[in-house]
């Protein structure tokens, strides 16, 4: 995507005001509109889709397989695939190794334990078939909706079988399975969630659009648990704009507190997506 | 106002009020393992008769077993001289001229069509221009105005600093001057009405939206400035005295006058917040209209930016509800 | 040691040659000059891309040996700045290695044969027609000249030799353009070996010009 | 979540009574089920395709200004197909690499199946972008693809001779059975036909399993039927599409 | 398979037209394949093919791995088919066409697919030690008909081939030496043939360029088999049918291209088969011819075919 320089001046003219003027009106800590789905892929424990206004859209299919925890290094994996982006490239090791970590790092311990042999291993996948802005924001929310989809059928035989060991059965009836990281009080696990944030000049803007990360002078990329509490990592990312001079720390300050007042409303939103049904995803 | 809205898809709700339209099972049919028949579908009505303009077609239907029809877009004929539809969509006939217009698609430039399009490529003598067509738009060297008026002759000087009047990213209007055999268009901006854009803030909407006009700048209250491309490119500005709105019945002495190097510059004006404000609200009128997919004009962008008003923050009007609302408003108006 | 030469056998191909020397068989399809790819291209020189295809299995770096030595010798032979901004292809199929995997002098010999005739039938300018011999030294001192895959695997084998010679007028073996000795032998060895290599080479210059004359009696039957 | 797939595979291929594991009769499609227009803010055109639980978008770009030298060719557009198979698209999770040779040979046969009814002479010098996402796969991976192809470009509004349906068909003793699922395609010969419009013209036939000569005419038969029948399905969609915008552009 | 990027068009007018008088070049009829010229090397499991001008030869190799852990009885077949630029120039070396992807993936369906080699006779000791047996395709020089002309000489080569014995003893294993034991052929269930049909758009008017008039939906097309390189540029799509003579089709494809009517693919497999049976009696002679020869020179004393790369 090009702009031209008239182009880039009005809109960080516009940003860099004491009271910023987005291109499409939004405050500082609003996003744009979502449509999302839940739960539409039968073959998957868990799924979800999202997609923005301007086009970008994530799916994300979660699989629960039967390991032996001793032999696996990690009980999560993480694979995110952007179409027309190469693998390894920087955009997607970053995605999935942020969110990898995080997750590893909220997920109740005993969550994905079977026996004391056995285990789940999760392997999350994310797609994302179209992303004109940074995909950050909707594979974390992506991710987000389909971890909280996420069963896991039924333990039916013993789980001690340190002694003998036997391979794990499971309830076929779907309606007996629980909910991913659910304890004996039915609380549900809330995974992390991620965000970017613009910056340009002294003022922060959450889901940028494409002109806004064109004009920033970077990004900050932060995340919150489910009890709304800004978690690591916090780092200062490229977002594709040409300024690259410093940021000013209190920035960071900033962010946090942008952070911390928009996480609540966002989980709120997210929670109610799970409720709702729709026969098609489309 | 929330901070993030996040609802289940349009099209889950719209199935489910249609969903005998979407659901089919051929249960029922009882086909034999004999091939079938060519055409079969009883909804299709082939015969001499023509389909009534407006009527859908689809590909391979056919439209006419008449002769005496030229052949246009969207249609094909066989050596049985029948004509078939190639896409989806509407009949139109102009005299004996029988074509069919594709429901959706990408902009077809037009001889006259006023456009706003992005450079992409500057190479020998020419720029290549982004138009939101099938291939990107020529504009010769000779078809701008050069700094120093019309008059000048082009020189080799010209050729070699082609890219201090225009390089990749910059934005132009222009108007579709001649087609290329392949459908490609060459563009001229040589009149003041035409050329370099700043000032303002660019978006780009599907051209079938865009209600073709005579006149396709428009003054919007609030001191913006609109180019409504035909190929649905947009541009908002602040409203200035010389821009390219205000230029209308240009003298060719005033052309001289102004055709300095300055109408190549990338400044911007001093543009007031207010000024921001009102174009951030006139692109959110626009994005309304073709959320509910409303046919765009003057005057409905102006009812639209005038129901906007009710909300007092313009980010407000990204809401779907809000767009919902608006579009309403434009649609009961006209 | 039976000998079978054929050129011009492949169609598709400027100029083709098989070289069967007793149970080492190749064939060798020379393309060009023609265009290059734009990334290949040398301002001053015709590029030579050559690939050596082993019988069985994919290409090692058994062959790539082989082509390394065949790309010093071809890149000295032939007049590449007759043809600049152009590519030469040169492929390379072994059909019978006819020696096991522990050596490869039969095939570089033979590969070079292949390729001189081959370039020879293609019409590519050089500088002067190479022959190759493959040599084995036993440990009583003997000499092998084209050893078979028996005579290699005797213990009694000490070193083995490729030699390579440009052949100028007069089929004189003048110039060593290849020297490729492994095994243990001594300097007296090595040199009366590039003595008898020298005559060797000649009598297979003098089976390369008999193949050439051939097909050219057979080219222009029309002439006479 | 399908838990039950052992159990699945107990029952048998095609009952005495005429009925195949999943209760359909020997010459009855899955459901189904198609979109067209599902991506409207990100591509020219686009479709969502469901045959039984295999599970398609389709996404089309273009015509388009052509990517470089190599996308273009004067007398005709260039047209491109990329299939991306994700990973939780099968029961066992199984990643698949983009470059391996299967997807290739699938990404170059709906190419050139969408050539044959593409009038691509019309665009020269451009090209047009077929991005497939196999969400979900319980066989008939290519008949799925092809059909959501062939509704992405009819939304995207490029010209085709006809619409290009495809479905597959196998055999059973000697029953042809229409449209398989995985547990089908596994332990029966079948093929998968891919039909111009309402005729018996294929621009597409694979077979990749053994099956007798003498078999062929039934399947081949029932599979061309099972296309026609997709064709009018897509058509409806294609109709109830244009109707519902045509609606709309009451609004111009 | 279609290579070549261009024909002038006197030619492709002159090839066209002849074809519309139903003649070929090269004078053959039109349901005509080429003559199969099929010969042996001296090592066994060598098969060379020449269909015209087409030039392909097949070497077979055996050596011992551990099985796959999922198939423990099973040996392993691997097909190479990397075409060279010798074949013609228009093959990039080291990189693969979708034609080339295409041909390889329908060799691989046409003979490993379809179970000729029989897998399970390879395993030597369950788990531990298997036949991998590999198929080296060497393309020396092309003129159409390469998948028919490679599979032929596959099939061949296989038939050909001989490994070495081997007795086991408990966990021993213990290989004999052609001179000790007579070598043993593999175990071939049945032999898949392919053929090739190309199909053509054969315009009856001149003034076929009019981009408006399309043909008509059931013109008459020209279905040749075994098109060489040259009516190979011109053709509108191709297809390949694998049979062999038990009346199995062991694989069809034909992805894309001119659309062809089903009855007249039903045809072309009629004609695959009247191949099939044709070529497998061919291959069947050769082998005993070549059998015959060998056990007067008794050659096959000097002979390794056993491979230990």
């Amino acid at each position: 995507m090009k702009f031209s320089p008239a182009e880039i001046s009005y809109l960080r003219n516009s940003l860099e005001l004491p009271s910023p003027i987005r291109p499409d009106g939004r405050s500082s800590q609003q996003y744009r509109p979502l449509e999302a789905t839940t739960d539409f892929l039968p073959t998957a424990n868990g799924s979800a889709r999202v997609r923005t206004s301007d086009g970008g859209e994530c799916i994300v299919g979660v699989k629960a397989r039967v390991v032996k925890a001793a032999s696996e290094s990690s009980l999560i994996n993480i694979d995110v695939d952007i179409a027309g982006v190469r693998d390894d490239s920087s955009a997607v090791v970053l995605l999935s190794s942020t969110l990898q970590t995080a997750i590893q790092a909220s997920l109740p311990e005993n969550a994905l334990k079977l026996t004391d042999v056995y285990s789940f291993k999760l392997f999350i996948d994310a797609l994302v078939i179209s992303q004109p802005s940074n995909p950050f924001n909707i594979t974390s929310l992506a991710t987000y909706l389909a971890l909280k989809s996420t069963r896991l059928p039924k333990l039916v035989s013993a789980t001690d079988d340190a002694e003998a060991a036997e391979i794990p059965v499971f309830d076929d009836d779907w309606d007996q399975s629980t909910f991913l990281g659910q304890d004996e009080t039915r609380q549900k696990w809330s995974p992390p969630i991620f965000t970017v944030m613009a910056v340009v000049g002294n003022n922060l803007f959450v889901d940028p659009s494409v002109e806004e990360e064109f004009v920033s002078d970077a990004g900050i990329l932060a995340g919150w648990s489910a009890d709304g509490k800004v978690i690591a990592p916090i780092r200062i990312i490229d977002l594709g704009g040409k300024r690259n001079g410093g940021l000013k720390s209190t920035l960071i300050y900033k962010a946090y507190s942008l952070l911390q007042s928009t996480a609540p409303d966002v989980i709120e939103a997210l929670n109610a997506i799970g409720d709702q049904d729709s026969l098609s995803i489309f | 106002m929330g901070v993030i809205s996040i609802t289940v898809p349009q099209g889950a709700r719209a199935e489910v009020a249609n969903e005998e339209d979407l659901i089919y099972e051929d249960a029922d049919s009882d086909s034999d393992v004999e091939m079938r028949e060519f055409n079969d579908n009883e909804e299709e009505n082939i015969g001499g008769s023509l389909y009534v303009a407006n009527d859908l077609v689809t590909p391979g239907e056919l439209v006419t077993e008449e002769t005496v029809w030229m052949r246009g877009h969207g249609t094909y004929t066989t050596v049985n001289d029948k004509t078939y539809s190639s896409v989806a969509g509407t009949i139109t006939k102009v005299n004996k001229l029988l074509s069919v217009t594709p429901i959706r698609g990408r902009y077809s430039p037009e001889i006259g069509d006023h456009i706003v399009g992005r450079i992409t490529e500057v190479g020998q003598k020419r720029w290549k221009v982004d138009i939101g067509a099938k291939q990107d738009a020529v504009l010769m060297l000779g078809s701008i105005n050069l700094p120093g008026g019309i008059l000048r002759r082009k020189s080799e000087s010209d050729e070699l600093q082609m890219r201090q009047f225009l390089k990749e990213g910059d934005l132009l209007n222009a108007e579709v001057q001649a087609l290329f055999s392949d459908g490609a268009a060459s563009l001229h901006t040589r009149s003041l009405r035409y050329g370099k854009l700043r000032n303002g803030y660019f978006l780009s909407i599907p051209a079938s939206l865009v209600i073709r006009q005579k006149n396709h700048v428009y003054r919007l209250p609030g001191n913006v400035d609109l180019i409504l491309g035909v190929n649905g490119y947009v541009w908002l500005s602040k409203r200035t005295s010389t821009g390219p709105s205000g230029a209308d019945n240009v003298t060719i002495t005033r052309l001289e006058e102004e055709a300095g190097l300055e109408i190549y510059s990338d400044k911007n004006e001093e543009i007031p917040g207010s000024i921001r404000e009102a174009i951030a609200r006139y692109s959110n009128c626009i994005r309304a209209l073709v959320y509910k997919e409303v046919g765009i004009n003057e005057s409905r962008l102006i009812t639209a930016y005038e129901a906007s008003l009710v909300y007092e923050n313009a980010g407000e009007l990204v809401d779907n509800e809000v767009k919902d609302a608006i579009a309403a408003e434009v649609i009961a108006e006209s | 040691m039976s000998l079978n030469t054929e050129t011009s056998l492949l169609s598709q191909v400027d100029g083709s040659a098989s070289w069967k020397c007793g149970h080492t068989s190749i064939i060798c399809s020379v393309s060009g000059p023609m265009e290059s790819k734009r990334r290949n291209e040398l301002p001053t020189l015709a590029t030579l891309e050559l690939v050596v295809r082993p019988a069985i299995s994919l290409s090692s770096t058994r062959e790539a040996l082989i082509k390394d030595r065949l790309y010093s010798v071809l890149s000295a032979v032939i007049l590449r700045q007759l043809h600049p901004r152009s590519l030469i292809q040169i492929v390379l199929q072994i059909l019978e290695p006819g020696e096991d995997l522990q050596f490869n002098i039969l095939e570089l010999a033979t590969c070079i044969n292949a390729a001189t005739l081959a370039l020879i039938d293609a019409g590519i300018p050089l500088r002067a027609t190479v022959a190759a011999t493959a040599v084995a030294i036993t440990q009583s001192g003997e000499y092998i000249v084209d050893p078979t895959r028996e005579q290699l695997n005797e213990p009694e084998t000490e070193s083995t030799h490729v030699f390579a010679y440009m052949i100028r007028s007069d089929n004189k073996a003048t110039d060593l353009i290849l020297v490729e000795s492994l095994g243990s032998f001594t300097q007296e060895q090595l040199l009366s070996g590039i003595q008898m290599a020298a005559e060797h080479c000649e009598k297979v210059s003098l089976d390369i010009r008999a193949t050439v004359s051939n097909k050219v009696k057979r080219d222009f039957i029309w002439t006479e | 979540m399908i838990l039950d797939a052992d159990s699945f595979l107990e029952k048998c291929i095609y009952s005495p009574e005429g009925l195949r594991a999943d209760g359909r009769r020997w010459n009855e499609l899955r459901q189904f089920k198609c979109q067209i227009n599902t991506h409207a803010n990100s591509s020219d055109g686009s479709s969502y395709v469901e045959q039984g639980y295999s599970k398609v978008v389709c996404i089309v770009n273009g015509p388009k200004e052509p990517d470089g030298r190599s996308h273009t060719f004067l007398d005709k557009a260039c047209i491109s197909v990329e299939v991306n198979i994700a990973s939780f698209s099968t029961v066992d999770r199984k990643k698949v690499v983009r470059n391996n040779k299967r997807v290739q040979e699938l990404n170059t046969t709906i190419q050139r199946t969408l050539e044959e009814a593409v009038l691509s002479h019309l665009y020269p010098r451009t090209q047009i972008d077929i991005s497939i996402q196999v969400l979900q796969q319980d066989g008939g991976l290519l008949p799925t693809c092809v059909n959501a192809a062939t509704l992405a470009l009819i939304d995207a509004g490029i010209p085709m001779v006809d619409y290009v349906s495809a479905c597959s068909a196998g055999i059973y003793d000697t029953t042809p059975l229409l449209d398989l699922n995985t547990m089908e395609e596994n332990d029966l010969a079948f093929l998968t036909v891919g039909v111009i419009g309402k005729s018996d013209s294929l621009a597409l036939l694979m077979m990749e399993t053994r099956m007798s000569m003498d078999n062929l005419e039934p399947v081949m038969a029932i599979a061309i039927a099972g296309s026609h029948s997709i064709r009018d399905i897509m058509d409806r969609e294609v109709r109830r599409h244009g109707k519902q915008r045509l609606a709309k552009k009451g609004n111009m | 398979m279609a290579v070549g990027k261009s024909i002038s068009l006197n030619e492709s007018q002159f090839i066209l037209r002849a074809l519309r008088e139903s003649k070929r070049l090269d004078g053959r009829s039109f349901s005509e394949p080429r003559e199969v010229d099929l010969s042996f090397g001296d090592e066994f499991g060598h098969a060379q093919v020449k269909l015209g001008q087409t030039w392909v030869v097949a070497k077979i190799s055996a050596e011992v791995v551990k099985p796959r852990e999922d198939r423990p009885f099973e040996g392993g077949f691997t097909i190479n088919t990397d075409i060279s630029s010798m074949a013609s120039p228009l093959f990039e070396n080291n990189r693969q066409s979708d034609d080339e992807v295409i041909m390889s993936r329908m060799i691989e369906k046409a003979i490993r697919r379809s179970n000729s080699l029989d897998l399970e006779s390879l395993c030597i000791v369950a788990g531990k030690k298997v036949w991998n047996i590999r198929a080296d395709v060497h393309v020396l020089n092309y003129d159409g008909g390469l998948v028919d002309a490679i599979c032929i000489a596959v099939i061949a080569g296989l038939l050909h081939f001989r490994k070495p014995d081997v007795s086991v003893d408990g966990e021993e294993v213990s290989f004999h030496s052609f001179e000790d034991r007579n070598p043993v052929p593999l175990s071939i269930l049945h032999m898949p043939i392919c053929s090739t049909f190309s199909f053509f758009q054969v315009d009856q008017s001149e003034d076929a360029n009019d981009s408006n008039n399309l043909p008509e939906r059931l013109d008459p097309q020209v279905v040749l088999v075994d098109a060489n390189a040259q009516e190979l540029i011109l053709s509108g799509g191709d297809m390949t049918i694998t049979v062999n003579k038990n009346r199995d089709v062991c694989q069809m494809l034909k992805s894309g291209g001119l659309r062809v009517e089903a009855y007249t693919i039903l045809n072309c497999v009629n004609i695959a088969y009247e191949f099939a049976v044709k070529t497998t009696k061919l291959i069947n002679d050769k082998l005993k011819e070549d059998h015959a020869k060998r056990n007067v020179g008794n050659i096959d004393q000097l002979l390794s075919a056993e491979n230990d790369r």
